[in-house]
């Protein structure tokens, strides 16, 4: 199984609880990953509100990801 | 030095502002966002910035690139500070150079909102009664493509 | 101090962003009128400012005022210099403070807009050829009791 | 006749080679003493193109004057 890295911020850093974590995964896609992580740990921010990275780039939900990808989902930003 | 930044310590307003000197200047725009004391009625006592630096240096340099395609810019720079801030400090840095200040005030602007909408920092804001909330955001505009 | 200032020295930039502070700002915006090196496509050595000081501290004060009433800022500043300037010195400093930065950048830009067109000051230009030209300039809006 | 203060800018100092000068005049408007300099000193930036300032104040071309008043006429202006 592929291990990921995933970084938290914001909402999903306080629900989460951590920073960042590796994983083993089944998960084929950025998707999947989310939704496993929504049934672990009760993440609660929608799919449509939030964007993912992998690897330090925006992708799209449904791009594969393969073993040692850094994956980010980015909350709504409030920068400024 | 990269053209666009995210720092953990005070933003060095002079030097960014050295930084926009140009002999073709004729008008120089800088916009700095603040750290104010009350947000939609409510007294503010402090926030706390988190960033996801790489991502953010990368599409904050995107935006400064896509400025000068489409304004005639002599320098665009900014910087968003990230981590603990009180009323008064800096939060962003943006400023713009151009021959002509229609341009620079134009550019800085546009680029203020793209950083807004687009750059991965998030705002948490303390208030004085003790609640502490993540600010409402915008739903980041991807650059994942098609 | 006057919000509105005519010098005939460096204006102190630091100083004037200083007094921009405001616990409800939330946006600063600066604009800096800065001396290029070309103008119309012509090499510029230096430039030499007049102005009738007393008019033109009160028409840029007016500016300030009128810019009050037209958006909710929390400062509005400006300085003119005058005498001669080099290459990259700044001629005019005009900065605001706003809760919110639509404001703040609407508010500069106006007021620059105004002292152009209304503050009695006078450009002449030195190019490197030698020759020497007082700029094109707007025949000025005048605030005469009709 | 009243005695006057007038006050040269930009073009008009060039033209009169003098920053300011006293002078008695039997003008009794802005306009009549413009005509006058005018004839005096070969002045050529037309009225149209000028404001007048009488005593660090905007008035009419047909405002009148008194003994005592700085007059100046503002040419275009470029500051910025």
């Amino acid at each position: 199984m592929p291990e990921l890295t995933v970084l938290y911020f914001a909402h999903l850093r306080d629900q989460r609880g951590l920073d960042s974590e590796r994983i083993t995964s089944t998960a084929t896609t950025a998707r999947y990953l989310y939704r496993e992580l929504v049934q672990r740990h009760g993440l609660t921010l929608p799919e449509r509100t939030l964007i993912v990275a992998v690897n330090e780039a925006m992708v799209r939900w449904d791009a594969p990801l393969a073993d040692g990808d850094t994956v980010v989902f980015l909350p709504p930003v409030s920068g400024g | 030095m990269e053209d666009f930044q995210v720092t953990d310590r005070p933003i060095d307003l002079a030097a960014w502002r050295r930084r926009l000197d140009h002999p073709q200047a004729g008008g120089l725009v800088i916009f700095e966002g603040v750290v104010r004391d009350h947000h939609q009625g409510r007294a503010v006592r402090h926030l706390d910035y988190q960033g996801y630096a790489p991502l953010a240096v990368r599409v904050g340099s995107e935006i400064l690139v896509a400025a000068r395609t489409r304004w005639p810019l002599l320098a665009a720079l900014g910087c968003h500070r990230v981590g603990h801030l009180e009323v008064g400090e800096a939060a962003v840095w943006i400023g713009t150079a151009a021959a002509h200040r229609a341009e620079a005030f134009a550019a800085c602007a546009w680029i203020m909102d793209e950083v807004k909408a687009r750059v991965p920092v998030w705002k948490q804001e303390t208030f004085a009664d003790g609640t502490v909330e993540w600010s409402q955001g915008t739903i980041m505009r991807s650059a994942a493509p098609e």
